[in-house]
């Protein structure tokens, strides 16, 4: 298992399967499954400042080879975060990722500050591209400035690995760009896409908040292209994401360039898919005598 | 303990009305369902799993089997309905709370709508193990759908049936049939078992479609009988992950089906 | 029949349902099943001014929920669209709408020029969105003020009704609201989504020209996405398109905003398709008493 | 004349190495299929259809039925295999061109690679009955996927069999059997049939993987012999309207298997 290893510039991880945010809970829920131990990292569901109740009406709904989701970050806030959920927590022996949403710059950097000092946090991944939330979603992330002021703070403040998430309903090589520029450790591609949903029979939009993300197998095409794009054309890190169901998938992100990859849409399909993406990729590796993943790449 | 199984077909039996049973060799590992509990079972065909309540539990020669009843009413529940005898079914459970029972309420009352047979069955032979006095109401909209009547029978004290098509029991809704035989017991059996004490000695138990359990709901509430309803959302991970499975009460308060339900106390739903 | 007609802009359609580009040849393929004319409209296959031999290779595969074409415009050019095809669909009694694809601003104002004087010809629709030719596809949409310089001289030079068609992957927003301004007709919302494919096995790209657009029900919900915010934000006329399978999706798009809708992938399932959807959409009106498409908005 | 049509299922037999031979009941109303052409047949859980050639064309009583011969090689083919004598299968077609045979040349010899049976099955029938002498050489990995030797030895003046697990027939590469039998054909027995004219009497057809035709066609073309060859590539219309379907020559020329094909003079693929 060696040589699994994967480094997200001074974070190094026993493996490149990590959860994929607001897919694996905290960590702790699929413990009923199996030891969430063995993953990478856990990237645990999106902190905002306040609580969030998130979205009435409908949440989720499968369409045909993904599902749509418009949770709309429902989120205990960053105290019971720290106060409740952390110390639950402890005990999972590997890298922990926290996701961070805000609805503006400072909500950002407050939830960064807070997080930068605990010890158990291993890195934030700040999610700029939500697709199904009013602020701080995709309206952010479209910003090209603040994007800059966004990075460049946060290098400021958090001085463990910074992962920025994208989608491709954002600029996403410019922001990547401007990434890498401000010491940005590496790039989440791709969140969910935006998407409508439209109940025919009740003749409604079938969300509240209108859009949704599409996630799950339609989309990993796009997020190969993403990844490859990013990680060639920019040259920054990449923690693919986006329609990985098997460890076949994860294989093409790696060859596509990706330094580690994150399981989402799959845990709902199957609890165990991300422990058993790192059992059957492990055995690839070895059956094909690869060293790491990292040989995977074609380009 | 194993939350995630594959577990074999033992028995497969189809029903009039597109219902199915699929009864499955259950694995000891596993913990005992309880009624009111569902699992995730995943067909071939789609991404997410669907919930199915139990809807029986039981033991042969020490073995567990656990049953499922189901309508057909898209793709999933179909390619589910084409599982057959030998073959294997992937699912996550027991999942969710479960029916509570009291020591001191012995009279139960049971209102089925439909595929609402599914878990109030299973919880009327739990009931019945521990004595209850149970009365079943069990509405469907054409009488083809009725199951599992003789048992029924056998278990309740009183079992009060009603077809939309009038086929069989009374012509109706289970809704009305409902609110007659409470207004009944309540006003002119006032000594009848299930009303001494105000109907504190009573629980009703509620599972059917959205708008016959707020119906069933407000005749019991009113009446002040304890009231637990079993809800339905979108459930995708059935995990507690996806926060995706929420209900709303009245009030606006929202729960999430597969963590705080599927069983509600119906005041908390219905009355902030 | 006469409620199922929709304009436009001066362009009237005996129905709301055309084909689209690339998917149904030039219309006389389709005679072989039915009667093409029954179609509001017949959009071709990409014309360049040259003869396009296409990308070599692979060019199609099926992945979940949606095909992935990477056909790279093949086309016989526009001299001998013009002498050959135009010809052969003399006898197909509906609106034709020729698709254009340029490599630079030249290009397709040479080709618009070509086509202004034709009266087979009933619109252009302008293909600035495909994901798989090295030049004219996104790298031209991407550029703002190209799309300006685009718009304005096509304006001038082509009298009858002008389509610009989209896709998420360029900021279709912004160039909706340019066409609205320089007096465009309408809008198609959407062209393929960019995607990567690669051969797990083989460990190479699986296009040879590397990307490829990605088509059908997997990309519905982000096409209906596209035309409700095309339409309702900017207000110009939107032609839907995107994983239009059944009369149930085309109500959908009708409900999003579109005013009329093209079916795609659906030709390659289904041969009659097109003709299907049609059919069932009328019963669809019928039965429901709607006099019109445009009264199935819903906002 | 239709193109696009359900038809219903006759039969389905299910050989050995995952072959599956369907039959449907033709309808009068299509064109009657020639060998080498091919239809879309579409499984219900993929988007497009999947082409298979015909393998047979046959009236019973003035009623016409096709067949059809495939191998189980991912999830289309694995659904259409699960289809049962009634049910429908939607297809189109007749579609491509097909094998041409010619007036002057009564010499065929026929190499089918695993399931390049499924075509050249159906041209050795045709070929019969026009009376041709057919030298047959038919190659599979494994003994098992040999299917309808009998016939093919009864229509056959000579049939060439290998296998690589070298159970039945020769063991080794179809390829390598073609080459050596033609080589002993023209050395030392100029006079047969099959070379005098130096092969302008002979045609050869060849369907089985790209690599074996190339090596067929690489020993046919350099005894001078008229060679066809039938191609796969990526077919996703079967209309010719998606342009997806390309192959490319040696030269660099780009054909499309569902217009120009998918029977190709081996020269214009491999000599240019
Ligand atoms: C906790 C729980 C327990 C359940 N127990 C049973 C049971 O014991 N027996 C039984 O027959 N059914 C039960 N159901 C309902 C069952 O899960 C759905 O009928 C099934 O998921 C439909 O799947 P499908 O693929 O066949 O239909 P789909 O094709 O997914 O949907 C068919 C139609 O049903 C609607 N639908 C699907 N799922 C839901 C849902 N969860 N809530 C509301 N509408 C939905 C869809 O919007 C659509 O209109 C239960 C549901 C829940 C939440
Ligand atoms: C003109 C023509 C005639 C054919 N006739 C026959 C026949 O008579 N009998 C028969 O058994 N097969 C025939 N084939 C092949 C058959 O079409 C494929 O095996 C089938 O489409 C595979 O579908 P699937 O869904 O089962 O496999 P998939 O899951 O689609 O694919 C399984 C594997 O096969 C590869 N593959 C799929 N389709 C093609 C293709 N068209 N070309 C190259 N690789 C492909 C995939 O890349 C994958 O590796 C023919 C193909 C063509 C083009
Ligand atoms: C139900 C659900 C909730 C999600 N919540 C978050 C979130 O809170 N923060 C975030 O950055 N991404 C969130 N995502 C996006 C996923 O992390 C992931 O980027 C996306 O689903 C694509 O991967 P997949 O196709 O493997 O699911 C969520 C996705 C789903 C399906
Ligand atoms: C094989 C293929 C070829 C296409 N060629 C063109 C083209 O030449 N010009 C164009 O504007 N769009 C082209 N498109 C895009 C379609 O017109 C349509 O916008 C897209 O496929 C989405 O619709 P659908 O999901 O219904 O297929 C092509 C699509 C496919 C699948
Ligand atoms: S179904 Fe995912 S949290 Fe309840
Ligand atoms: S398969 Fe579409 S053109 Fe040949």
């Amino acid at each position: 298992m060696n040589e699994l290893k994967v480094d997200i510039s001074t974070l190094r991880l026993k493996n490149p399967i990590m959860s994929a945010s607001g897919t694996f809970g905290f960590g702790y829920e699929f413990m009923e499954y199996y030891d969430t131990s063995v993953l990478g990292a856990i990237v645990c569901k999106g902190i905002s400042k306040e609580p969030r109740r998130g979205n009435y009406g409908n949440r989720i709904a499968e369409i045909d080879g993904g599902i749509i989701n418009s949770i709309g970050l429902e989120n205990p806030g960053i105290s019971e975060f720290l106060e409740k959920i952390l110390p639950m927590i402890k005990t999972i022996n590997t890298a922990y990722i926290v996701n961070i949403l805000g609805s503006d710059l400072d909500e950002y950097l407050y939830l960064a500050e807070k997080l930068s000092e605990l010890p158990r946090v291993d890195a934030i991944e700040v999610n700029i591209s939500c697709p199904n939330v009013k602020a701080g979603g995709l309206s952010f992330g479209k910003d090209i400035n603040l994007i800059k002021d966004l990075t460049r703070r946060l290098r400021d403040i958090f001085p463990k690995p910074i992962i920025i998430k994208v989608s491709p309903d954002l600029p996403y090589i410019e922001i990547a760009k401007i990434c890498r520029n401000e010491g940005i450790d590496a790039i989440t591609c791709i969140n969910t896409i935006q998407s409508l949903l439209i109940d025919v029979e009740k003749k409604t939009f079938f969300f509240n908040n209108l859009y949704g993300g599409l996630s799950g197998p339609a989309i990993k095409p796009i997020a190969l292209r993403v990844v490859y794009q990013v990680a060639k054309e920019v040259g920054i890190p990449v923690i693919g994401c986006g329609g990985i169901m098997s460890y076949k998938d994860a294989v093409e992100f790696f060859m596509a360039g990706a330094t580690a990859v994150q399981i989402g849409t799959a845990n709902f399909t199957n609890p165990l898919s991300a422990y058993e993406i790192l059992k059957d990729l492990m055995s690839y590796l070895e059956k094909n005598k690869i060293h790491s993943v990292s040989e995977l790449r074609i380009w | 303990m194993t939350k995630y199984n594959q577990l074999k077909v033992v028995h497969v039996r189809h029903y009039k009305a597109n219902y199915v049973s699929l009864t499955l060799s259950y694995d000891n590992q596993m913990e005992i369902p309880m009624p009111g509990q569902f699992f995730m079972l995943k067909p071939h065909n789609t991404l997410l799993g669907r919930p199915i309540s139990v809807h029986n539990f039981f033991r042969i020669l020490k073995k567990g089997y656990i049953e499922f009843l189901f309508k057909i009413v898209g793709k999933g529940t179909k390619n589910l309905s084409e599982l057959k005898r030998g073959d294997y079914v992937s699912l996550w459970g027991p999942i969710g709370n479960s029916f509570p029972t009291f020591e001191n309420k012995k009279t139960a009352i049971l209102v089925a709508g439909g595929r609402g047979i599914a878990p109030l069955f299973f919880l009327a032979t739990k009931l019945f193990e521990k004595r209850y006095e149970i009365h079943f109401f069990y509405g469907v909209k054409k009488s083809e759908e009725l199951i599992h009547i003789l048992r029924l029978r056998n278990m309740s004290n009183k079992l009060f049936i009603s077809t939309e098509d009038g086929k069989r029991g009374k012509k109706g809704l289970i809704t009305d049939l409902f609110k007659s035989a409470i207004n009944t017991y309540t006003s002119s059996l006032k000594d009848n078992l299930l009303f001494h004490d105000q109907g504190n000695n009573a629980v009703c138990y509620v599972c059917g479609p959205d708008i016959m359990m707020e119906k069933v709901c407000e005749v019991s509430l009113s009446h002040k009988i304890k009231t637990y309803i079993s809800l339905e959302s979108h459930i995708a991970c059935g995990s507690g992950v996806c926060l995706g499975c929420t209900v709303e009460s009245t009030g606006g308060q929202l729960f999430h089906v597969c963590k705080e339900g599927p069983v509600f106390d119906a005041e908390e739903i219905y009355c902030k």
